[in-house]
């Protein structure tokens, strides 16, 4: 796959149809992979990089790109493409500048998941009929490609492309995912247990502000956290109400507009599973009000920017079960 | 007025009657007018009164030929052909001890016996 | 630095009785940036008042807090008293210490301490009030009606009437709407067209009434006062000025099998056709669909026999834009199609119609000249069956939820005329209920029953069979001899259920107007503003708000003509200044305001911003235009970024008020 | 959570009233002399549907027991549709709250027209008794606020 996106890069670099191209480029390590600009053929055959561990979801920093002069050439991902179709529909990237080329999508892999079965040191991995041949300073080690894979395309939700130029490989189908399965289990614990849950996971956070980021969907200019007139400004969290307020802040700013590409988890260094705030809010839309997918589409309504009459009451939440 | 009785036909049939706004237009469209003492607009109008015996022991509950002409025409789908079809059901479940009992039935299994049988069974067993 | 005035009412002894009036104004003197605090017997009072003046002028106050009765009482007397002193009215605050503390509490120590919290969140929020300045906006005085029928024209007239400008749009080439198709109206059984003809001709003759026939709003913009509307005139191929009307093209265009809608497809018109004798305009209008000329390029019969050369088969749809200070929306109503009333055999049998058909059919100027004959075989009905309530008072999947309410009143109206001009008919009126509010209706419909002897029957009909022999068999319950009938009729007339305009809901949509579920315009209020739109300077006219008989209509209409006229004869408006604004330099562009905001209020420019690395930057910014934004705040919250913020009632403003209860 | 058995529980609750109903609703029990306790602090905001989450967290964030919204019944929004805004946020920030095992008798929202004043006190007595089984709020608060 990396051969041939190198090669459509070169192409329409050479045709004169994109100015830039955004990819991904290695860093320190071989599972370190993180976006990149390319400009020409030479740096492109020199960095490109497109394999396992290729994850991060380009389309937010489109947002940027795209008013730049010129064409930029993004390959994206099927989660990718409901990013960048949120996007387009909040009017935060120029469609007209940015040449979209579709590409498979994962399952991708976690690092931190090969690290857990006590295997460091890793110098390269290959994936040979699903099994991880990982070579370390220390030796050879394997494991089975399934248990390293990232949880985000554990629960994938769809391998189809919601939107492109141009498709590199067979188009997927949107799948029957499992991705509500843990919020379902936390509902289902009682309140106490939730809290305790959630208190420890988000106790970890260190307000890196990493989630956000990352997160397509946190493309305000100047986030209300950042902002002293917003009544809510706070750069670090000062104690454990904080630390919640941060994220359901971001959870119900970004509700109907997050398109769960699972980015917030991914990103997070104290690994908190903060898309399951996310897929809270989801759920929660899918029952009250309808299924609703965001980047499915460029034109729909975002159910918090709508209402029907006949909407349940808000005290729904209030009946259903006991604590 | 039975109010158990009430409560189990609008159950078994799923009707609002208080949607009827008294139109006739199921008894102007039913087939079997002629043959029915109590007529499809009286029976959603009695089961909502609560006089569900009454319908019960007329023969207008076995002249409704479930054409369903009513409930396709209904200007606010209140469906009469299920009410009659539920105060039928309520008189057929009376006439004494017509069901089968539960405990009834391993004697009575043989391997030919097809299970939709058993099902039905339930419902209209020595009749 | 804050110099706050705080001021506490002991309103008689409404307040006092149960509120230390005295400790609370002690307390709230020690709050920070306060540095007068005074009670008083009654605030409200002359005295008082001056009080409060007084205090303003000598410590040159910064903002006040009244701690007194609800602010729905006297925020406003405060405000002017503040103002009258040279302070900003948008620096007072009112602490709501007797409706909300000392009536509804029994403790006094209790209610002090209620009383204090209260007060000192007023003041946390006075530190953050802004002087506020309301804006004004020029009102363009120039009125639009959208829609021609009785509703648009008595709007017109009466905005005319007024000195005003005023333009009607109205899609099919003539005025005049589904009155003119209309043979006799209830409950004088007057002339239809002998009323509504004149009106169309004082219209069109009125010096301040433009009519723009055969044309449609195609775009809206601005704001009350202040709108930008598109209007497209279609291409008729016939130049209006010089057209007078004489008709002979309509005579001789050879394309004359052309199914006549204004006779409702009863007899047929030619390609290039005048709608009707006192059409107005009276000017021709070719049917692109069926002209010969414009599909094949072979004929121009009409051309060759026009005196004054006014044909014109080049002729294109014309853009005009144009300013409004206000619009009336008068798009009215039409009967629903019936197709899926299968069991009243309307598409089978050409002797079932409707009653807007009957009309034409009776009309004198009708198909058969005012004579009453059967569409199929033109033989005069001797029994004729009225079906009241198809499609109305449905379910929702069946039909239309609501009453249609004039179908009782025309069905008496047809049943007496056809029983007085043929006695030899027979009429029945099957009905569910027969409704008959408004002025001498009842009486009406007894004279029907009475006089006319038309039989009523309550049932609905249940099944209508066209027979061989001709005849068609009615099947319906007659519900109090508690019997199935069945009448052989020759005709059957469905008084079908009425529902808004096809136009409406993209109009809508342009005028961010609401509609309710059945396309019906909403009004703003129910009860005290039924003619106005929640749009600020958009009225609604007729039946487009809801169903309405001739009468309600043109009462409605001049209603709509009043308002309109109420916002025109204004210089400018007053716009309130508790309005939202958004924070260029932090706005997303993201349009989540504009989709909350039901006011249209929210636009989006692109505006260049100056980039800390000295390049420029464009980006897409909302702008709320205060003018038309009312002020709820739903956009502040849809706003991700925070930079949408309402004046009065500012993020910072509540969050100070919630610290300081919360404190 | 455990209520201290000598000194009745008195929580703190912030109410959040429109201005066009639920505000006047407060004033006609007011006027009607309809009593409800002192523990409900009103704040009188133009529509439900300015009401922004970050209110209520910081309401609970500087020490309040409950919060509750209060505006027109929907479809009698003086603004036509803020209410139906409403009436989505809420369900979905205090189903979240929930989510998060907070207890969710700590949050309402309820329609008061301005003719209900004896619904308004109503709400408002049972509301408050609700929030005092709870007892303090424990889960969502400022330690900081409490130290002082």
């Amino acid at each position: 796959m990396q051969e041939a996106m190198i090669n459509k890069a070169k192409q329409l670099l050479a045709d004169g149809i994109v100015d830039r191209v955004i990819g991904w480029k290695r860093g320190e390590f071989v599972y370190d992979i993180t976006p990149a600009i390319f400009e020409t053929a030479e740096e492109l055959e020199k960095d490109f990089v497109y394999d396992d561990f290729t994850a991060a979801n380009v389309s937010k920093y489109l947002v940027k790109e795209s008013k730049k002069e010129g064409k930029i050439l993004a390959f994206l991902k099927p989660c990718d493409t409901y990013s960048f179709n949120q996007l387009i529909k909040e009017h935060r990237v120029v469609r007209e500048n940015v040449y979209i080329v579709g590409i498979p999508g994962g399952p991708k892999l976690d690092a931190e998941k090969i690290k857990e079965k006590g295997i460091t040191g890793i110098l390269s991995v290959k994936n040979e009929n699903y099994t991880l041949k990982i070579e370390t300073v220390y030796g050879e080690e394997t494991m089975p490609f399934y248990e390293a894979v990232l949880d985000k395309c554990a629960s994938c939700k769809s391998k189809k492309h919601m939107i492109y130029d141009e498709l590199l490989g067979e188009e997927g189908d949107v799948l029957d995912s499992n991705r509500f399965d843990m919020v379902e289990k936390l509902e289902n614990m009682t309140a106490q247990e939730r809290y305790d849950f959630w208190r420890e996971q988000l106790s970890k956070c260190i307000r890196c502000n990493a989630c956000r980021n990352v997160c397509p969907a946190c493309t305000c200019e100047k986030c209300v956290f950042d902002n002293p007139d917003s009544g809510i400004e706070n750069k670090a969290p000062a104690d454990s109400f904080e630390e919640n307020m941060f994220h359901i802040i971001r959870a119900f700013h970004v509700a109907g507009r997050c398109t769960d590409c699972g980015e917030c988890s991914r990103v997070c260094p104290q690994n908190i599973p903060l898309h399951l705030l996310n897929r809270k809010f989801i759920k929660d839309i899918n029952t009250f009000y309808g299924e609703y997918q965001a980047g499915e589409d460029t034109t729909s309504r975002a159910p918090l920017n709508e209402y029907k009459q006949s909407d349940c009451e808000a005290n729904i939440v209030h009946e259903r079960g006991a604590e | 007025m039975n109010k158990n009785l009430k409560e189990q036909v609008l159950r078994s049939c799923g009707v609002n009657v208080l949607k009827c706004m008294r139109c006739g237009k199921c008894s102007g469209t039913c087939p079997s007018y002629d043959e029915m003492e109590y007529h499809p607009h009286q029976f959603v109008y009695m089961v909502e009164r609560g006089d569900i015996e009454t319908l019960m022991n007329s023969k207008s509950i076995y002249k409704c030929l479930t054409c369903f002409a009513c409930v396709d025409r209904c200007p606010r789908n209140v469906e009469p052909a299920k009410v009659v079809e539920a105060v039928r059901l309520a008189a057929i479940r009376q006439q004494g001890n017509n069901h089968m009992n539960p405990n009834q039935i391993p004697e009575m299994l043989d391997e030919d016996m097809p299970q939709q049988a058993i099902v039905t069974a339930f419902r209209k067993y020595i009749k | 630095m804050q110099r706050i005035g705080v001021f506490v009412c002991h309103c008689g002894t409404n307040i006092a009785a149960t509120v230390d009036v005295k400790a609370v104004a002690e307390a709230l003197g020690h709050e920070p940036g306060v540095i007068v605090s005074q009670d008083y017997q009654y605030m409200c009072s002359e005295s008082g008042q001056n009080l409060v003046k007084n205090a303003i002028k000598e410590h040159n106050l910064t903002g006040v807090v009244v701690c007194s009765c609800s602010p729905r009482m006297h925020e406003n007397t405060f405000r002017k008293a503040a103002a009258s002193a040279g302070l900003n009215p948008y620096l007072v605050e009112i602490a709501n210490i007797r409706e909300q503390c000392s009536w509804i509490h029994k403790d006094i120590a209790s209610a002090t301490e209620k009383a204090i919290i209260l007060g000192k969140a007023a003041v946390a929020k006075v530190h953050l009030n802004a002087p506020l300045t309301a804006g004004e906006s020029p009102v363009v005085k120039r009125a639009l009606v959208i829609g021609g029928g009785i509703a648009g024209i008595q709007t017109a007239l009466d905005i005319a009437e007024a000195g005003f400008d005023v333009d009607i749009v109205e899609k099919q080439p003539t005025i005049g709407g589904k009155m003119a198709q209309i043979d006799k109206t209830f409950p004088t059984l007057d002339c239809a067209a002998c009323i509504l003809t004149p009106k169309m001709v004082e219209a069109s003759q009125n010096e301040h009434i433009t009519i723009h026939s055969y044309s449609e709003v195609s775009d809206v913009k601005g704001f009350v006062g202040n709108f930008t509307v598109t209007i497209k005139k279609k291409a008729r191929f016939v130049d209006e000025t010089k057209c007078t009307g004489c008709g002979l093209c309509t005579e001789k265009c050879p394309m004359n099998k052309v199914p006549n809608e204004f006779n409702m497809g009863f007899d047929n018109r030619s390609a290039v056709y005048i709608p009707f004798a006192q059409a107005v305009p009276k000017v021709a209008t070719i049917d692109p669909n069926y002209c010969m000329m414009l599909k094949t390029g072979k004929c121009g019969v009409c051309s060759k026999v026009c005196s004054v050369g006014a044909i014109d088969y080049k002729q294109e749809d014309k853009l005009i834009e144009q300013k409004y200070g206000a619009i009336v929306v008068a798009t009215g109503f039409n009967p629903i199609n019936l197709d899926k009333y299968d069991e009243f055999a309307y598409n089978q049998c050409p002797d079932v119609v409707t009653s807007l058909e009957l009309e034409r059919l009776m009309n004198a100027a009708g198909p058969n000249g005012g004579t009453l004959l059967r569409p199929s075989d033109k033989t005069h009905p001797h029994k004729i069956v009225f079906v009241q309530c198809v499609g109305s008072r449905c379910d929702d999947s069946k039909g239309k939820p609501y009453c249609s309410k004039i179908c009782c009143m025309y069905t008496a109206k047809h049943a007496m005329l056809i029983r007085e001009k043929y006695p030899d008919t027979e009429v029945y009126v099957f009905y569910i209920d027969v409704r008959t509010p408004g002025k001498n209706f009842d009486e009406f419909y007894r004279r029907a029953v009475e006089q006319y002897n038309v039989h009523y029957i309550k049932g609905m009909v249940g099944k209508v069979t066209p027979r061989s022999d001709g005849k068609i068999d009615v099947q319906a319950s007659d519900l109090l001899a508690n019997e199935q009938l069945h009448i052989d009729a020759d005709m059957v007339v469905l008084a079908a259920a009425i529902e808004p305009d096809k136009t409406a809901r993209p109009l809508a949509t342009m005028l961010t107007t609401q509609m309710d579920t059945n396309d019906f315009f909403t009004e703003a209020h129910p009860k005290l503003r039924p003619v106005e739109s929640a749009t600020a300077g958009i009225f609604l006219s007729g039946a487009c708000q809801g169903p309405k008989d001739i009468p309600e209509t043109v009462a409605q209409a001049s209603a709509a003509a009043a308002k309109a006229i109420g916002l025109l004869v204004k210089n400018s408006i007053t716009c309130n200044p508790c309005v939202a604004h958004s924070d260029e330099l932090m706005c997303n562009g993201c349009s989540s305001c504009e989709k909350v905001c039901p006011y249209g209020a929210i636009t989006y420019i692109d505006k260049e911003f100056k980039m800390p690395d000295r390049t420029v930057a464009i980006r897409r910014v909302a702008s709320v235009n205060p003018a038309v934004c009312q002020g709820c705040g739903a956009c502040t919250v849809a706003c991700p970024s925070g930079a949408m913020d309402l004046n009065g009632f500012s993020n910072s403003q509540i969050i100070a008020e919630v610290d300081a209860i919360c404190k | 959570m455990q209520v201290n058995e000598n000194k009745e529980f008195q929580p703190l609750i912030v109410a959040f009233c429109c201005n066009w109903c639920s505000y006047a609703g407060a004033d006609l029990a007011g006027t009607n002399r309809l009593n409800y306790p002192d523990n409900i602090k009103i704040i009188r905001v133009p529509c439900s549907c300015r009401v922004n989450p970050m209110f209520i967290l910081r309401a609970f964030q500087r020490g309040a027991d409950g919060v509750i919204l209060c505006g027109c019944h929907p479809g009698d929004c003086h603004y036509t549709s803020g209410n139906y805004f409403t009436r989505r946020r809420m369900t979905l920030l205090f189903s979240m709250l929930d989510f998060l095992g907070i207890e969710r008798d700590r949050t309402r929202v309820e329609w008061v027209s301005a003719a209900e004043g004896a619904k308004f006190a109503a709400t408002m007595n049972e509301f408050t008794e609700a929030v005092k089984k709870l007892g303090p709020n424990r889960r969502l608060e400022d330690l900081r606020c409490r130290k002082q």
